[in-house]
């Protein structure tokens, strides 16, 4: 188990970054293509799958009647967890929850949460006794390479899709769930001593911390978190900051096409 | 006289059941391998609603050590439903069913794969039910035989998953939502379909044993007709052609 | 902790099944002979103790008041775990359930319910308020081989002998727990190549496959499991229900004889 | 003026206890040795309505290996109530009552054990309670002392677990089940029978320093008989006589 | 992670010993001296911080309200457990609780639940229906030796000066909890084959068995335990035991200094 | 437009906050180096009303091997907090929030710490949190850099936790209990004081860009005075000074 530095991937990969190269060819702020399909999975009320070059995940949300909160009556809940099981790639073990899918998965729920995209009030039924809880769950298949991405637009697409079951729990007509905004996560990489987006596993090998930034609809910051070992200048962050506003928008045009408007 | 919960009528009147298929028809099965990149060899199984997904990783070193066998492959199964997969949500992680699953999954598989090839290491076998509509342990397993083909692990025959049951005292073949939760009896097998040998075998509710014959009959008609469909999936795999 | 091949063991098993003889002179199809005693745990509503050879195992049977759910409102519930501790043999550990003790109890639990020798519905109390909760807890002692069979045996007859203890729970009288039949477990390991009836620990140990066949009183199937590795045809299947149906009687008529009817 | 629940009579107006028993008489025991083939030594106690059982593993080597001792051999002791020992079900599983009971244990018996003589490895000293009214840690050391004796483990001494208590302001031994429920104090301790040492030790309540000096003149009367019914099981076993 | 014998520290404790001296040149009978501090935890409604030569401990008292159960409608209930974290040492180690820890806690709420200083009836808010739930958590941050005895005196310190939170809970006003006496525990190590009070951490390593004893204000003992490898006599016990009514007496004071009475 | 719950008032009328702090004023900020005899180094950080210690132990070998990295040490953290620390009482053991905060602060120690010289080795940092009234993230982490600095472990700079907000439409510096409960943000930073880079770095709720960069400049300012206590901290601790 003892792992070898991959001290030649590090060279290579600073080769490149001087040449201002990546090790398959992309540019340095280019994505290997998001592939977003909703309603794919029949029990889920909101289903997303994402592939995004080997990467593969799946999200589905669904709903159940809950009992409010005392301090908050007429609040129902988001909850987002992810699982990075050991289907996902030879290095993950099976066991408890790992402080990475504990991270992946309370980083997308916090970019979610916070843009207000989901009115708490709206999950209401009849205050102080029924409200809707709705759960995000999150599984990764295939990790080849930035899963917070995929895991962030599989996310909100699962969302953004959802039917509220209302007549199976006999509480009114199924409806669908009121999303207010579509906030996107966008994932820069310290590779060969400088930022790229969308890093592959290779790259993420041979790489240092990572820089999740969560955007909404006005080009707010809802989520950064920084992950891994390093750090960096408030100037590299105003450079890939400026990058994730321009890669949000279009992410947050494809959600829009899948739900055909 | 009904097992389940008793007057939920299951059978048409002409004897075909409430989705049309006949008796011995099971539900339409799809099948693509190699799906999942970071896997060694993967497939996923679509049977009516259900999908269920397996990943292959390995052979590679057993560890903890005291796993390992001297003389064999030992062959990890988990056996996963999504929280997603089901009507009510499913609490992530695994209960006693997915774990006794898990466990006889492994050994029906250790029963086609030639471990004596691999002694001291471990063939990990992820199955991740993403969709589940009764029959997920046979889906399961077929996906779990094409992935573990895929992955170029040799095996003496491929195993497939099938099963049968009873409703309204009448044996049918490969049971569905709705038949499995008001039914009388299932009967969930492993077929190896070269051999006609069983690696897989489970049942409850209630068969005379002239019904047990029927419904086995059944399991091995079917598993011929998905044999085929598993050997397809491997060819188009392995032309490179894509479902 | 690596486990060498018992070749030696195994080789010696094949020889003796090519003289269908066994390796402590039994023939194929013959049991150690099941001692059965029950009403033997103080504490227990129903208790029974087996011995099989040097295997040695409790059952106890424990009644709860619970709620009946929402969806079954006159329906009691059965449940029948087993426990596998270290107790029981040097090659069992202590920690979580292991798969083997939860593939014992689940393999026992079927075979009970699926019988229907426990009407549900008479275990209801007060429609939609009060059912009884029946739990059956086996003890493994000492493993010496076929621990399924004696499992087996004790949860039924420890079953058949229990007092519902409706006194103390100040909901009538006690009385006897009405159980409509006996199934019963029969379990066949394959050694030397061929299947034979209550294994002991050495021709598991040397062994491969086993099949637990569990019969009713009708001589119905309620309950089958393959463990272990290995495949059979239908032909050996066949061959071996035969002998499952006679010894199932047999044991039958043991559990009634402890029941003085 | 009593502790516990309050008004429960627990003694006779004779001065006896609620079962006939005088203040200074324990429940009847009976032991037996060697009862569980699979293990190397084993020993059922049975006092008043208790039931505990004890079985014996080992020496074996010590794994993992952080548990190993240089020099001598670690007991390790798992004290379990089964789930249907009690009145109320119990869930199976450890509990920090258990596990406290467990450690205490394993230290008391290595207090008696010749660890010295099995550096690196370990004995497993497995204590099941089948039925439980009060004194259950007591009669599981006394089944864990003549189990470790039927195993052949070497030992300085025998260790005899007794307890004794107060109940209306009066000492008395060996609680049953009410006394311990409305009694006021109780002394469980472990006693070496040859040394008159005490190698385990605790106890609850309110004791005056001279209650406490009665109850452990109690003990160890009552150690005393208990070692020669103990004495009596092994040499039954020895000589081959069943009981 | 094997540990080697501290042969030479046994050795040279035993030499001590026989001299009646100890390795940092205390009496037998002297402890370090405890240093009480109360008040000290903001969010906590009673709390202490012992240092007692290089170990220092806190403890702190929640309150919760509850449900009583069934069978003591009028009763309150008290909790007292201790975290021995990896914080507290080198040698201890992340996890579930360890049966050292188990056992502190265990140890220290018997001597204050036993003492009968918590009357449970004046914990009862409206009978039946809401009582209060008392909880001392005991936190070790460093061990230096005879943590037992720094937990006790925290435990007890922080109990007697908890002020009951009714306003925040909105039962009524706050107010003293009623603390009725003062149980104190004494522990006695055996180093260099006799007993002495508050070993340290060299002492424990080089010593043997254990023995704790918490006594009440009027000198009666509430709890007892032996702890370790080893066995005492009679009468070592009767010497050690006159030395902790003495030590308990002057620790009383010291708490009553504390309270300001 | 308020975040959080609506109508509750943070700011004063003239601008400032409800304890009279200042937008660009932090709380008061203690620091004792070497308070727990037991640890290799240690640390109090008292801000506000937080409590924060912080304990180092090693480097050590790191076990089990799984763990080791051949080319450096590992940094195992353990944020906790303590079950009396907050008003509700918290149930001990870790959560989803503490082992997320563990993950990430051992990731920016990490990134000061000179790991490279301490292959396969182990340096863990224990994060007790005996007091919380918002900001223990940032409060543990100054805590464990002194803690580092105090177990003399080489580092390349030291890293002040520090964190700014949003109340009312206004970027402040350092929120307390309320501030956090009723404000619409929080961005908790770690600053290595002498190279001005950023190794922790977390964010919620919702900031323009604008107020984000407002928010980072109090942040370097608050980092910049922190520093200051750090370094008279351990100066005291090596004279042999007491607080």
């Amino acid at each position: 188990m003892v792992q070898l530095v991959p001290t030649l991937l590090r060279q290579e990969l600073a080769r490149l970054a001087e040449e201002d190269a990546r090790i398959d060819g992309r540019g340095r702020w280019d994505s290997r293509g998001f592939n977003l399909e909703t309603d794919c999975l029949y029990n889920a009320e909101g289903s997303a799958k994402v592939v995004l070059g080997g990467t593969v995940v799946y999200a589905g949300v669904k709903f159940e009647l809950r009992t409010p909160w005392p301090d908050r009556p007429t609040q129902g809940s988001l909850m987002c967890g992810a699982e990075l099981r050991p289907v996902a790639g030879r290095k993950y073990e099976p066991g408890p929850p790992s402080p990475q899918s504990i991270e992946l998965g309370r980083v997308v729920d916090r970019g979610i949460r916070e843009s207000g995209c989901i009115d708490m009030e709206s999950l209401c039924i009849v205050p102080g006794e029924k409200v809707w809880g709705v759960m995000i769950d999150i599984h990764v298949m295939s990790d080849q390479g930035n899963i917070f991405d995929a895991c962030g637009l599989a996310a909100i697409a699962a969302l953004r899709t959802a039917v509220v079951p209302a007549e199976r729990f006999d509480v009114g007509e199924d409806h669908v769930l009121g999303v207010k905004g579509t906030p996107i996560m966008a994932s820069f990489t310290r590779v060969g001593g400088r930022f790229v987006y969308d890093a592959t596993e290779q790259e993420e090998l041979g790489g240092d911390e990572r820089i999740h930034i969560t955007l909404g609809d006005e080009g707010h910051l809802h989520s950064l978190q920084k992950g891994l070992k390093g750090a960096f200048t408030p100037a590299e962050f105003t450079e890939i900051f400026d990058v994730a506003q321009e890669r949000c928008v279009e992410l947050r045009k494809l959600v829009a096409e899948k739900e055909g408007n | 006289m009904m097992g389940g919960y008793g007057d939920v009528q299951l059978l048409n009147e002409d004897g075909s059941r409430l989705d049309g298929r006949k008796v011995d028809e099971m539900r339409p099965v799809s099948i693509e391998a190699g799906i999942l990149p970071a896997a060694d060899g993967s497939a996923m199984v679509t049977q009516g609603l259900n999908v269920a997904v397996a990943a292959v990783y390995g052979p590679m070193e057993a560890h903890p050590r005291k796993i390992q066998r001297q003389d064999r492959a030992v062959i990890d199964v988990r056996y996963n439903m999504a929280p997603f997969s089901t009507s009510d949500r499913i609490r992530p992680g695994f209960n006693r069913r997915s774990r006794e699953i898990s466990k006889v999954t492994a050994e029906a598989l250790e029963s086609v794969v030639l471990v004596e090839r691999y002694p001291r290491s471990k063939i990990r076998v992820e199955i991740e039910i993403l969709a589940a509509e009764a029959g997920t342990r046979c889906a399961g397993i077929t996906a779990a035989a094409v992935a573990l083909a895929d992955a170029g692990i040799p095996m003496r025959d491929l195993i497939v998953g099938v099963a049968s049951g009873k409703i309204e005292d009448t044996v049918v073949l490969d049971l569905d939502k709705a038949e499995d939760n008001y039914g009388q009896a299932d009967l969930p097998v492993g077929i190896l379909p070269n051999t006609g040998e069983i690696a897989f075998l489970q049942m409850d509710g209630d068969l005379s044993p002239d019904e047990y014959n029927l419904a086995m009959e059944y399991n091995f008609k079917a598993a011929k007709e998905i044999h085929e469909i598993m050997v397809d999936a491997l060819q188009r795999r392995y032309q490179g052609g894509e479902a």
